[in-house]
């Protein structure tokens, strides 16, 4: 069964089109790559399919619902991490997923569980200003597992990760439908079965037989 | 007791000593009565405000020059100090003005003046709150800690160059009996040993915090010379 | 999923970071004392026109404060990108709009527990539980109005300028009544029932349009 | 390496990026014409007492958009990490300085242009030369120390709260003989030569400090 | 000879000690790569190494000047690319390495060469607050060799670089001192010949070498 089906996603920035006519769909537990060159599109597609940016055309449906009209609705399956890490720095790293627990209503004890997921339990009490970039980066990663969405869109996540990241992405990523954008061609074959390469807003590779399959 | 401890104890007395003056020895004035007498500690601690903040602007130059911790050491507990006794000053102002003229506050060029130096130096100390503790913080409030001093000469200077409610100068012009002449250089000796101790033990406490954050004084790019605690 | 427990995570957070970082407070304070100096060298006060001067600058210290106050909270949302992070939860804006109007206004209110007792201070007027009352209130409204503006803003280059621009003239009716409010209560001829009953009339008026928007202000 | 290509380079810069960006411009303009209307609502103003009002909110108004102006030049170069960037290059501090504060002071220069054919229009008072003088006299100066804080507080937490607290103080004299000016060249009784000497000193004062601390601010 | 002699280097954020007693010698022309795990203290190594950050306790010695006395001297010769870009978001490419031309005092010609150097030229004429995250990287990696310094300090500077990062990284390292921190330790092998491991803010591996070399 599919859990996501774009059609047709253009996005114009003002004169620049950023991305053109991408149509994919992603099952189920499926895990997927997006890859691409510097400017390809990759974060712009991503942006759309976590419903923080509504493309200038095409349609989204996820869950069966229409991305775009029950945005709300649907945030409760979606886990985002940006290339922004959106993190307060003043609270420390438990009480930032504290803060996200109540925001998302599930219970606190997942804090623990999600800090343990990416290795951060000894700086736990720390504040997330005084945190190093990757486990900063580590941190957003929790916070977009914390609810246990069924759709985790990653932007980059092993930007400035350790050794272990192939690893901790694994974990992370386990009975989770997943689109990944990354650089890294072997992180990307390790984690994901399948790929689909932009470029200059175009989606090729699979993406094409993706058109067929649809 | 440490010698810190001793010091208060000794500063706490000069001041239990001046009280006494103040109190017993000092005539009451004839036009204002006892309420004259907020007098002695009201100058007292203005004078002793004025030098806490000469270690700011002092303490400021030479860290400036040489980056030397001590220096900034004795700034920031001058500053504190000093705002302490512009409390003083401004408190007691107040409590006087109120009898006297019949309401807590005007807004002349001395009463604004100190009200300004007050900003200025709890702005100083919020500048240091706000900033990472080390170099930057010391630098940045090294600077304003010498542009604030400008204000001390414009509170001294306030009550000849505009003309205000608040009285001119009275003791450089001998207008005083005797009596509350000595009264008055007691009281001032008292507050400025006061003053000097206080910004000796809160020496000490930034000391110790600094050693908490190892802020070290290890590398002084030239040979540390302390600053006087007051002038 | 509980509106309140949102709004009262959100309130807590802000007030928590606020807390541990001391920035606003004690600043805010001061920033008060400070405009009551500027409005003194404007405008030559002295016990006979206090209680017709001293109501304009209570509020123009009150408006410069709460636009800092308000401009704050979202844009350090908006500074960490934390704001997109908020928005991805099922959260509900309203309650999100609620928690930030919480924590802002209590900034805004203990900066009226500095300027009242100091306007007191300085320029002699009264401090009656009417003035208190009438300050109260018009908090009320303008910081409903002041939070959103201030989510709108932070979306925006330059929210420094802009909120200042969309927030003040929304804001003038409670500068009016409230100013009204407060002169009567300090003396002045004026009906103090009547602009208290206005403010309140604001308050409902604004609250409930507020939230009414928030959802639109807080998307995408 | 030249400082007056270096000053000129940074303050080229910063036109240009509020040129494309038309963030400040418009929005500081229309600040103005809300502080006027504002200060309008706290005090009666008929056309007896305009000339002593006037100044009062002349020098409000230029007071708090100059903090805007001047506290938005250096947030900005911190928000993006270019200030870090920036200092990494050989260029002088002093130079560096003198660029941003010739961008800041066009703003205000700008600002003061929409400001006082304004007070013309609403209150009546002349628009000579002499109060031009004594506005951009005082512009020079508190250009000077408004971008030193500015740079200050660009590197302390919670900027947006401190810098009215730091540069208000200093600021003080450059209002009362720049109101002065002012007030005398509207038609009050002051000596005007006298109060334009005291604006050149403190500007002379003011612009040497701040080139020699700028050094110290603009540091790691 | 060596460029850059580091002696004792340590730093403490607060009551956090970030870096403990790292000495280092790096000579003329040698590229040394600085790995180790997330919070290990690269970033505030090469920030010391940059002369953005004065360590709490140590020495260091670049071009034969003391670098914290003479940092303005020295900046001649140091490019430094960090984890935050600093650029300006409303000047296009060019305009951004124009000014930095400027303020380095060197030909503007520099800077059609520099967006050569990291294949920018395309888009040299968009607003840099419009580039993607891998553009605005070899933007700031442009910025860094405005002025062919001699010690280029590079901190993740394939961090969201498509697939061409070695080459570019090569290419833009080439006739330099360089320190360069990463977690791509086939990047870091392919590049620098010296590796420096950090943990928990000691040198290990080819650090404790250099003790007895000093
Ligand atoms: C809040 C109100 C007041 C403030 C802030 C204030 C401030 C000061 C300051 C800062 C000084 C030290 C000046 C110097 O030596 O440089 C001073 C001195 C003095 N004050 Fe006040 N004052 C206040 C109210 C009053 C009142 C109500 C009186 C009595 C009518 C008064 C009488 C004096 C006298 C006699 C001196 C000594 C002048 C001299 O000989 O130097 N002050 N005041
Ligand atoms: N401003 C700061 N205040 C307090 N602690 C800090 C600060 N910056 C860094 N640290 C701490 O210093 C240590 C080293 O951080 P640093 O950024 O140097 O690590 P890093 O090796 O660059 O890590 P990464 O690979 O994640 O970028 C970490 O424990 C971090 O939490
Ligand atoms: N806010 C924006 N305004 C204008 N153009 C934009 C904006 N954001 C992105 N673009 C443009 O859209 C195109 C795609 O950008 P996008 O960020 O999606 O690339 P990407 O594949 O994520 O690249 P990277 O690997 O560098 O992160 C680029 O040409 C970029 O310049
Ligand atoms: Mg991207
Ligand atoms: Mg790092």
């Amino acid at each position: 069964m599919s859990l996501l089906v774009g059609n047709g996603l253009t996005h114009w920035f003002g004169r620049e089109l950023a991305l053109e006519g991408v149509d994919l769909v992603i099952d189920t537990g499926e895990h997927m790559a997006v890859l691409g060159d510097n400017g390809a599109g990759k974060t712009t597609l991503l942006r759309i399919l976590a419903t923080v940016l509504r493309p200038t055309s095409g349609q989204l449906e996820i869950a069966g619902l229409n991305a775009f009209r029950e945005r709300r609705r649907l945030r409760h399956h979606v886990g985002y991490v940006a290339h922004a890490t959106g993190l307060y720095p003043a609270l420390t790293a438990a009480e930032n997923l504290e803060f996200f627990c109540d925001l998302q209503d599930v219970s606190r004890t997942r804090v623990e569980e999600a800090l343990d997921a990416v290795g951060l339990t000894r700086v736990a009490r720390r504040r997330a200003g005084e945190l190093s970039r990757g486990m900063q980066q580590r941190l957003s990663i929790a916070r977009a597992i914390l609810h246990e969405p069924r759709l985790l869109i990653l932007d980059e996540p092993d930007a400035s990760l350790g050794d272990d990241a192939a690893e901790l992405l694994t974990q992370v990523m386990k009975d989770k439908t997943v689109v990944l954008a990354t650089h890294d061609h072997a992180l990307a074959n390790r984690l994901c079965p399948r790929t689909l390469v932009l470029r200059h807003g175009r989606s090729h590779g699979t993406a094409t037989r993706l058109r067929v399959v649809r | 007791m440490n010698r810190y401890e001793r010091w208060a104890a000794a500063a706490a007395a000069l001041m239990l000593v001046a009280g006494a003056a103040i109190f017993l020895y000092a005539p009451t004035d004839y036009l204002q009565g006892p309420v004259q007498r907020i007098f002695y500690l009201h100058v007292s601690s203005a004078i002793a405000a004025y030098g806490c903040f000469a270690v700011v602007l002092v303490g400021g130059i030479i860290y400036l020059r040489t980056e030397n911790v001590v220096a900034d050491r004795f700034a920031r507990a001058g500053a504190l100090v000093g705002v302490v006794f512009t409390t003083v000053t401004l408190v007691m102002g107040m409590l006087w003005a109120k009898p006297i003229w019949g309401s807590f506050w005007t807004w002349d060029a001395r009463l604004t003046s100190t009200l300004v130096l007050w900003i200025i130096y709890a702005g100083y100390l919020l500048v240091r709150r706000l900033s990472d503790p080390g170099r930057q913080a010391a630098r940045l409030a090294a600077v304003v800690g010498i542009f604030g001093f400008i204000d001390v000469p414009v509170v001294h200077f306030s009550v000849t160059w505009w003309r205000t409610q608040h009285p001119g100068p009275i003791i450089v012009n001998d207008a005083l009996p005797a009596q509350m002449l000595t009264t008055f250089f007691l009281t001032m000796a008292c507050t400025l040993v006061l003053a000097a101790v206080m910004v000796w033990v809160r020496y000490r406490i930034e000391t110790l915090t600094d050693e908490r954050q190892h802020i070290a004084e290890a590398v002084p790019v030239v040979a540390a010379r302390e600053p006087e605690p007051v002038p | 999923m509980n509106p309140f427990r949102v709004a009262l995570a959100v309130a807590r957070k802000d007030i928590r970071s606020e807390w541990r970082t001391r920035e606003m407070v004690p600043a805010l304070a001061q920033f008060i004392v400070l405009a009551l100096l500027i409005g003194n060298f404007g405008f030559q006060i002295d016990a006979r026109n206090a209680p017709a001067i001293a109501p304009g600058i209570l509020w123009l210290a009150l408006v410069f404060a709460g636009l800092v106050a308000f401009g704050r909270t979202f844009a350090a949302e908006r500074e960490q990108a934390s704001l997109e992070a908020m928005l991805m939860t099922p959260a509900s804006p309203v309650a999100i709009f609620a928690g930030k109007a919480i924590a802002a206004s209590l900034l805004l209110v203990i900066c009226e527990a500095v300027l009242l007792p100091a306007l007191t201070l300085f320029f002699g007027t009264p401090f009656t539980g009417d003035v208190v009352a009438a300050v109260l209130l018009a908090t009320v409204g303008m910081a409903a109005l002041g939070v959103m503006f201030a989510a709108i803003v932070a979306r925006v280059r330059a929210r420094e300028l802009l909120l200042p621009l969309l927030t003040l003239p929304l804001w003038i009716p409670f500068i009016i009544a409230g100013g009204q409010a407060v002169q009567s209560a300090m003396g002045l001829p004026g009906n103090y029932q009547e602009a208290i009953g206005l403010l309140i009339d604001f308050d409902i008026l604004f609250v409930v349009l507020t939230s009414l928007a928030a959802r639109f202000v807080l998307e995408e």
